[in-house]
């Protein structure tokens, strides 16, 4: 069809020589440039764009922002698609894609249309009365019936293709909203020289100024915004952010500053982003200063049919008369609570577009609109309602009743004005109530959040030239406030403009159903309902109704149906109170909130100075943290890991190997406290430590479980290098500042964590210490005698400092060596390298894991925040001579308790049989209840040494019961295994080999 | 919420981890009742609505331990100070 | 026996353009020599006294950095400084902890932090999107140091004179984040065009 | 594997449980159906509903009465949450006491009941919380029935993720933990997750998924309803429910508290028990009790409705996330507490922004669907992560606290033992862990092993 019978030939703000094509349900139509999808359809006359939520009624527009309850359409298409776009804000671009939703099979024939037919049946809270037998059905039937019914847009299952990004902002002054009020506020604010942040939602500035035929000093309203925005855009300071929503406010610091999020929608006017753009970018606003201006929305009035396409919302009309140059009906109707939906009338005369009649709530209205309306032919129903709108697919007759007369009127559009609500969610985020105004009948800001202050519609002054005046004087006051010279207050001449809003919520007594929440079909009879029912708070009826709770959050519902409350329960508007809004404003992209902390993005990656070599030896890595570790080096014809990781333990074990663990926690601690500070912090004593010496340690938590273990060097009288578990790395160095800053800042201490400055490679097997000699050449006598276990030693070796330690996890004679990170990669080369003629071989964290086990070491799967000391077999470490973090709480009767699982060592009792970590220790033939658990299997591995399955296990009693059965049971993971304890050192039980 | 950090300015808090009330001061070990006096550091709490002194870490800046006051109710921050006292440092 | 050691860059094989356009210049500052220096209790004016007579430098006290020549000293936290050297390696820790012996702790961190330099017109809005913070040259003046994090990476940064009529920052990052990090910052700076500077 | 008989208290019935089934019957606590007497509510019904529709859903009575508080009861319950209200209603139903006042400040279900993500499971892996959770499962079970409302308990099933084999050993555990008090539970690889939910993110994970702990019975239910139906029931036995009463302080006589000091005055009764979540340690604080609790504040969110997206409840292990789906077709979802002591109900911007990378980084489908809606709960989060159910200090006072964010799914185990405390002042067997001196002799219950730190719980 064209579009061009409700297109007006000249005005507005679309550029006719600029026409885009779009499709809507798979129809061809043509808008131009400046419209957005809505006006577009409106422009080429399809009413009906939408289904609603419950009875599936045909909805058409009834706004022209963000608040639009009913016109929500599917945009794109494929991985794009984006469910519940409000088409009113959907900025047109050419070859744009939309579907309506929530209708089968077709929008003008939707079978959910029978829910209508039940509407009896179906009102608010129906499916808490019913669908309860039998009880098997609700998962197999009634659920599945309910959730298909419900919803509105089909999602996408794909992965977004677009990329988000966040950024961060600073400004003394944020302004939301850039209508009136808000480039006044802008424009005096950044006259003074004050960082100045001014967001809009919309794609042009103006808000206000671009929908009603207003002068500001002589020039048209939107011509004057541009002029202003002009101005602002030449102010190095002053920043404009079009289609960006300021959609929370959150908490402030005690300078006042408050962070404000944003979301500037950056690519959604275009069919693909541009190259190396993101579709969104949220921001997060840092304001000193902030000036509300973001205007008002007005309320529909709740009286039979008011859900019909058709009905609009009147200053809706006015903006798609006077911006989109669009006609939304040939032959209109206005109904108005007070003057407000008079302008309507005259603009839509202006256009050229009949005006059938008006229909004024008040018995006497203004004798000056009487008059105009005499000149139009207008006729004029006063202290009269429209009852009924009929026309499921657009209007085409409307039911005026004055008195007890009822008149029919063939009009094909229906203009409403029930009067203003001020947009003050922002000044609620942060815990601000509203406050009632009689004025304007409607809610705007009470207690405001620090920093933050109102300037025109927002805060109730509807009209221009209040606006003005006050962003201006707000403008200047934050300037000001923000240190800036004062600034003449700039004044305006504007054109008349009297905005007036009266209250008119609800005609009772209509015949068809009054809708309330037109996305939420929530009807006047629902309200009463709740009412009956003693759902009578705000709260509860929202809750009980769903009023409120669409996707405009109740921005043209909330207001009407508690006023429909408060008429029921005689009490008054302020009386009934009203509901909390919450962040977001509008809704936000979830994509928008991430960012590009995403996919292998969403969080950082940390790799060793190893890395490189070690991908070029193997493809298998695992995530210990945020590290990635080399887990371990296929050879080529290895048929799976276990053949791979057995073949390196052996190695290990017979000649030796080398693995990268510079992913341990290295923390350096000095001074001349240093160590009277360590034996607070572990359990046993270091300040006894020689020079040269390393001590395994183990560190408590203040409530008496073990936090963390490693093994600590004394490089120097005041200097020790710690080394921690990789997990806790970060977490003992904040343990560790809290010791330090907190509980005796007295100790003369400093920490740095050094685990980024050193690469560390553990040297293992009998051949280790060959490799070194062969590799320092004589720099470092490393015989027993010279460097013992438990050695240390610093040295420089090619110009470059070196850490040497006689330490071993895996049991066997053992060097780890530390050089700078830079060296890390060089290092690991030259070790290879010199360990080629020996056999060594690199091994990775499941040959290491396997070793540990093989020798009873306990590791993350034993340190799980709820063992002590005693448990995990170390309770001998306790020095009884001092006090440390943790000792006294250990005493607890529950962590002295004998019967609490002990370390031990568990083997199948069938030798070739699997053991499953996780497995519970029942007593053999025992009930598998929770009264017979025994305790739990912490970890197991495939000893190549021993052939088998060896596992360590935490039970009641441990010790005392080497060589029991007992059954380990997994009905989860491989099923019951039969055991016998030991001891948990499987492997050289003397420790002979550590010393070589 | 923004915390002023006294060395490093007013920061977003999400550089910053939260341990709790800071009136915890660690009890005598030696004390004949040390363990009801751990127990009650330890584990007990006024948890107050309104103000409150608590303890944070600004680990994604200079890793200082800060004490704050803060009304638990509004979030409201009413003053920062580091943990660590001054003599210390003379 | 192995033949010299040689060193690898955090940034080695990372550091390619992106986008096009020179809005930002990154320049790998690999070599800088780092220590933190830290001072031990009761020694803060003796310490002071000793790099002024040293390094002719004035201890900063606050999160500023105070160069002279090609060493400077960049406040990250009371009584804690990152010193730093051009070129000084780990020669320059070793050589900081003897002047300071008995004043302050001192631990190498060449290789710790990997350290960028950038610079170019649109050196900000390419920061914007990665730190917390406000670095409008009225509030973050030439010598200014934080500490903050930058997309999930603790990072810090300082200010060094304009050049070229732009901004200049030097950022340090830990090391084994050089890879993240740099991905962070190419994708957000790629629509501004992000250049290679060489070595200085 | 075998089914076992529970062994409950005498007041539960004994029951088995074949966990190979996809859900057991629905089990009727003293199922009771029979229309109400005239001043009781109207039996709810399809037959009813549309009795009404002719009538225009005139003849609906209030859904629970509304009286004035009486000068003294048996008992007061402070909280007109859903633990709060179950409570009442278990006192009424299974212990016969219907003398009894359950105290709101506000308007029922204004807490946490209201502020939730509406999970219920009972995957624990302590033997002091397995069971009490199970016994919570099975009341969920039956709960429309006993209540004649429909709270909409829909076992779709919950899916807890693993990344890493340390994390699978730890779900196994747990897994066999549950299965030995015969709760279900099934251990799933990376196919089998990707068999049910196929479009998270497999191919481009930074931690990738493994598998997961899924336990069937698992799911969701109306939080809201849940809260009317409790009162619903319990006012029509007889228990007055008040709101807009909040409790002001404890009236004490020697060591005994014999009742409340309230905004509508004061109140006396027998036993008073606390059901007050957030609001535990001021509560206590009227009795000069100082509790091992911190109030901390848990952000949820909703998304706009779209039609059925996801099937089940899933949480992610390598980050702060779960998700659901509503009936109405909203994404539920939420993450990890802000971390700071609150008790205002809202959070900050860096919590949305984890919760939201955590959704992003397992299903990377949600970028372009929109959050709607958010809203913070204030969590009492104890020193162990597990409740307390147990007599105060002093003699009439009870404590039902220390719920953190579980306090959802225990609604109906938590009512009904609490019920058992104050009407027989001895504790349910399946909560008799849930003592406060626990702390003392070190008998904590530590799900996760971080110590006495609420926020990482």
């Amino acid at each position: 069809m064209s579009g061009s019978a409700h297109r007006l030939t000249e005005g507005g703000l679309i550029d006719r020589r600029k026409p885009l094509s779009f499709t809507f349900d798979g129809q061809s139509y043509s808008g131009f440039e400046g419209d957005t999808l809505a006006s577009a359809l409106l422009g080429s006359g399809v009413k009906v764009v939408g289904r609603s939520f419950k009875y599936h009624r045909p909805r058409g527009i009834l706004c022209a922002g963000s608040e639009e309850p009913n016109a929500l359409v599917e945009l794109r298409t494929g991985a794009r698609r984006e469910p519940n776009t409000r088409a009113t804000v959907a900025e047109l671009y050419d070859g744009l894609e939309s579907q309506s939703q929530n209708r089968w099979p077709s929008l003008a024939f939707d079978l959910g249309a029978v829910n209508s037919l039940l509407s009896p049946i179906f009102v608010a809270g129906f499916y808490y009365k019913t669908f309860m037998w039998p009880a098997a059905f609700w998962e197999k039937v009634y659920e599945p019936l309910i959730r298909r019914a419900a919803g509105l847009g089909i999602a996408s299952h794909e992965a977004d293709p677009d990329r988000y990004e966040k950024a961060h902002a600073f400004c003394d002054v944020l302004i939301i909203g850039a209508g009136p009020a808000g480039l006044a506020a802008a424009l005096t604010a950044g006259r003074a020289g004050a960082r100045v942040i001014l967001c809009d939602e919309d794609f042009v500035v103006g808000g206000r100024l671009n929908a009603e035929r207003l002068e500001i000093d002589g020039a048209g309203g939107a011509e004057w915004a541009r002029q202003a925005e002009a101005e602002l855009r030449s102010l190095a300071d002053v920043r404009v952010m079009r289609r960006t929503t300021v959609f929370g406010a959150y908490d402030a610091g005690l300078s006042g500053a408050r962070t404000f999020g944003a979301l500037e929608r950056v690519s959604d006017h275009l069919r693909l982003p541009a190259p190396h753009q993101p579709r969104q970018r949220l921001w997060k606003i840092v304001a000193a200063r902030v000036i509300l201006a973001a205007g008002a929305v007005e309320r529909p009035i709740v009286f039979g049919g008011n859900d019909r396409p058709g009905v609009m919302l009147a200053a809706s009309v006015r903006t798609y008369v006077n911006r989109f140059g669009v006609a939304p009906a040939r032959q209109a109707a206005v109904f108005t609570g007070g003057d407000d939906g008079w302008k309507t009338v005259s603009d839509l005369a202006a256009a050229g577009i009949g005006v059938a009649a008006v229909i004024d709530a008040r018995a006497e209205p203004p004798p000056a609109l009487l008059t105009a309306a005499q000149r139009l032919g207008t006729r004029v129903f006063a202290g009269a309602h429209v009852v009924d709108a009929r026309g499921s697919h657009g209007i085409h007759r409307i039911s005026v009743r004055t008195g007890s007369r009822i008149e029919h009127l063939d009009v094909d559009g229906l203009a409403m004005s029930g009067g203003w609500n001020p947009c003050a969610a922002l000044t609620t985020h942060v815990g601000g109530r509203p406050r009632w105004s009689e004025a304007i009948a409607a809610f705007v800001p009470g207690d405001l959040p620090a920093g933050m202050s109102v300037a025109g519609a927002a805060g109730g002054s509807l009209a221009l030239d209040a606006a003005l005046r006050e962003g201006a004087a707000a403008g200047a006051a934050a300037a000001a406030a923000a240190g800036f010279a004062d600034v003449p207050i700039p004044r305006w001449r504007t054109s008349e403009d009297s905005v007036s809003s009266r209250a008119l919520w609800h005609v009772s007594g209509c015949p068809s159903k009054a809708f309330v929440d037109l996305q939420h079909d929530v009807t006047d009879g629902d309200i009463a309902l709740a009412e009956r029912e003693g759902y009578r708070s705000v709260e509860l009826l929202k809750r009980y109704t769903t009023l409120g709770m669409a996707t405009d959050q109740g921005k043209t519902s909330s207001l009407n149906g508690h006023a429909i409350m408060a008429a029921l329960t005689g009490r008054s508007i302020p009386e009934v109170g009203t509901t909390t809004a919450r962040p977001p404003y509008t809704p936000v992209a979830i994509g928008a909130f991430a960012g590009h902390h995403r996919g292998k993005e969403f969080k950082p990656t940390r790799l060793t100075a190893g890395h490189a070599w070690a991908r070029q030896n193997t493809e298998v890595f695992v995530e210990a943290g945020q590290w990635l570790r080399a887990q371990w080096f296929p050879r080529p014809g290895e048929q799976d890991w276990l053949e791979s990781v057995s073949r390196e333990v052996k190695s290990v074990r017979s000649s030796g190997g080398v693995c990268d663990v510079s992913t341990l926690g290295k923390i350096d601690i000095q001074g001349a406290d240093a160590g009277a500070f360590l034996d607070r912090i572990y359990i046993n004593t270091f300040s006894t430590v020689p020079v040269g010496k390393v001590r395994y340690g183990l560190m408590l938590r203040e409530d008496g479980f073990v936090m963390d273990d490693g093994t600590t060097a004394r490089l120097g009288d005041a200097h020790y290098v710690m080394s921690t578990t990789t997990a806790n790395a970060a977490k003992v160095m904040q343990h560790l500042e809290h010791a330090r800053q907190v509980l005796w800042p007295e100790l003369d201490v400093q920490i740095v964590s050094v685990t980024e400055q050193w690469a560390q490679y553990a040297i293992a097997g009998p051949n280790s210490r060959r490799l070194l000699e062969r590799l320092l050449g004589g720099v470092i006598d490393l015989a027993n005698a010279a460097f013992p276990y438990l050695a240390c030693a610093e040295l420089e070796w090619q110009g470059v400092p070196l850490r040497l330690f006689r330490i071993s996890f895996s049991g066997e004679m053992a060097f780890e060596i530390a050089i700078p990170a830079r060296y890390g990669d060089a290092l690991i080369r030259a070790l290879m390298a010199a360990g080629r003629e020996f056999g060594v071989i690199p091994y990775g964290t499941e040959a290491l894991g396997v070793m540990r086990i093989e020798k009873g070491h306990v590791a993350g799967n034993e340190l799980n925040g709820t063992t002590t000391a005693a448990d995990l077999g170390l309770g001998r470490m306790l020095s009884k001579k001092k006090d440390c973090i943790g000792r006294v709480l250990a005493g607890r009767p529950a962590l002295l308790d004998p019967e609490r699982p002990t370390l031990v060592g568990v083997r199948p009792v069938d030798r070739k049989a699997r053991l499953y970590a996780g497995a519970h220790f029942l007593a053999v033939g025992a009930a598998t209840t929770l009264e017979n658990d025994q305790g739990y299997v912490t970890s197991v591995a495939y000893s190549p040494m021993l052939e088998g399955w060896i596992g360590l296990g935490l039970l009641a009693r441990g010790p005392s019961r080497h060589g029991e059965r007992l059954v380990a049971h997994s009905p989860v993971r491989g099923g019951d295994t039969e055991v016998e304890v030991v001891s948990p050192i499987f492997f050289d039980p003397e420790g002979t080999r550590l010393h070589g | 919420m923004r915390i002023r950090c006294p060395f490093c300015g007013e920061r977003d808090l999400s550089e910053f981890t939260y341990l709790g009330d800071a009136s915890f001061v660690r009890p005598d070990p030696d004390a004949a009742d040390a363990q009801q006096r751990f127990y009650d550091a330890v584990y007990l709490r006024d948890n107050p609505a309104g103000p409150f002194e608590e303890l944070w870490y600004h680990g994604s800046g200079c890793r200082g331990w800060l004490r704050v006051r803060r009304n638990t109710r509004t979030h409201e921050i009413l003053g920062v100070e580091p943990a660590r006292r001054q003599g210390a440092d003379a | 026996m192995a033949d010299a050691l040689t060193a690898r860059s955090a940034f080695s094989c990372l550091l390619v353009a992106v986008g096009n356009g020179r809005g930002v210049t990154a320049i790998d500052r690999d070599g800088l020599g780092l220590a933190t220096l830290a001072e031990r209790n009761g020694s803060r004016s003796a310490l002071s006294q000793r790099i002024r007579e040293e390094f002719r430098i004035e201890l900063p006290r606050g999160p500023s950095r105070a160069a002279d020549g090609d060493v400077a000293f960049a406040g990250t936290a009371p009584g804690t400084w990152l010193a730093m050297r051009d070129h000084g390696g780990n020669a320059f820790a070793a050589a900081l902890a003897r002047s300071t012996a008995g004043l302050a702790s001192v631990t190498d961190q060449t290789d710790g932090y990997a350290v960028l330099r950038l610079t170019g017109p649109m050196v900000r809005p390419a920061l914007a999107k990665l730190v917390p913070i406000d670095l409008h040259p009225r509030e973050f003046a030439v010598g200014s140091v934080a500490s903050t994090v930058a997309s999930h990476m603790g990072v810090t940064l300082w200010r060094l004179p304009d050049a070229g009529g732009a901004a200049v920052f030097e950022i340090a990052v830990f090391r084994s984040l050089a890879e993240s990090f740099w991905h962070a910052l190419a994708e957000g700076a790629a629509e501004f065009g992000v250049a290679i500077g060489r070595p200085c | 594997m075998h089914g076992k008989g529970l062994a409950l208290s005498q007041n539960v019935l004994p029951l088995s449980l074949n966990v190979n089934h996809r859900r057991p019957r629905r089990l009727r606590y003293g199922l009771d159906c029979t229309p109400r007497a005239r001043g009781k509510p109207i039996h709810y019904s399809i037959f009813s509903l549309i009795g009404a529709a002719f009538s225009g859903h005139r003849h609906w009575g209030p859904a629970w009465r509304d009286p004035a508080p009486k000068p003294a009861y048996d008992v007061i319950v402070i909280g007109g949450g859903g633990h709060g209200l179950a409570t009442a209603h278990y006192l009424a139903k299974v212990h016969g006491i219907t003398n009894v006042a359950v105290l709101e400040k506000g308007w029922i279900g204004s807490g946490n009941a209201g502020r939730n993500t509406t999970i219920i499971r009972s995957n624990y892996l302590l033997p002091g919380n397995n069971p009490f959770y199970e016994l919570s499962m099975k009341l969920w079970e039956g709960l429309e029935q006993d209540l004649n409302y429909n709270t909409m308990v829909s076992q779709r099933g919950v899916l807890n993720l693993y990344h890493s084999d340390a994390q699978r050993d730890a779900y196994v555990r747990r897994g066999n933990a549950m299965r030995m008090h015969g709760v279900d539970a099934e251990l799933l690889d990376a196919a089998a997750v990707r068999g049910m939910l196929p479009y998270l993110d497999f191919a481009n994970a930074r931690f990738p998924i493994q598998g997961g702990l899924l336990q069937r019975r698992g799911g969701t239910a109306r939080h809201d309803a849940v809260v009317w139906g409790y009162a619903r029931a319990a006012s029509s036995r007889g228990v007055d429910i008040i709101q807009n009463c909040e409790v002001t302080g404890m009236i004490r006589e020697g060591g005994r508290i014999r009742g409340v000091e309230t905004t509508r005055g004061p109140i006396r009764a027998g036993k008073i028990g606390m059901a007050v979540a957030g609001s535990t340690s001021r509560v206590a604080a009227m009795a000069g009790l100082r509790l091992p609790i911190e109030s901390h504040v848990l952000q949820a969110f909703v998304s706009e409705s779209i039609k059925p997206f996801f099937p089940g409840v899933v949480t992610f292990g390598a980050g702060h996330f779960y998700l659901s789906q509503s009936d109405k077709g909203s994404l539920v979802f939420g993450g990890d507490l802000d971390g700071y002591n609150s008790y205002a109900q809202r959070g900050n911007l860096p919590t949305v922004e984890d919760v939201c990378e955590g959704g992003m980084a397992i299903l990377p489908s949600l970028g372009r669907i929109r959050l709607l809606r958010s809203w913070g709960g204030i969590m009492d989060m104890s020193m162990d992560g597990s409740p307390i159910i147990d007599r105060a200090p002093m003699q009439g006072l009870y404590l039902n606290a220390g719920w953190c964010y579980g306090g959802f799914k225990a609604t109906p185990a938590s009512g009904w033992c609490f019920a058992h405390l104050l009407a027989r002042d001895e504790p349910h067997e399946v909560a008799r862990a849930y003592r406060l001196d626990r702390f003392a002799t070190g008998r904590v219950i530590d799900e996760k092993g971080v110590g006495a730190q609420p926020n990482l719980h």
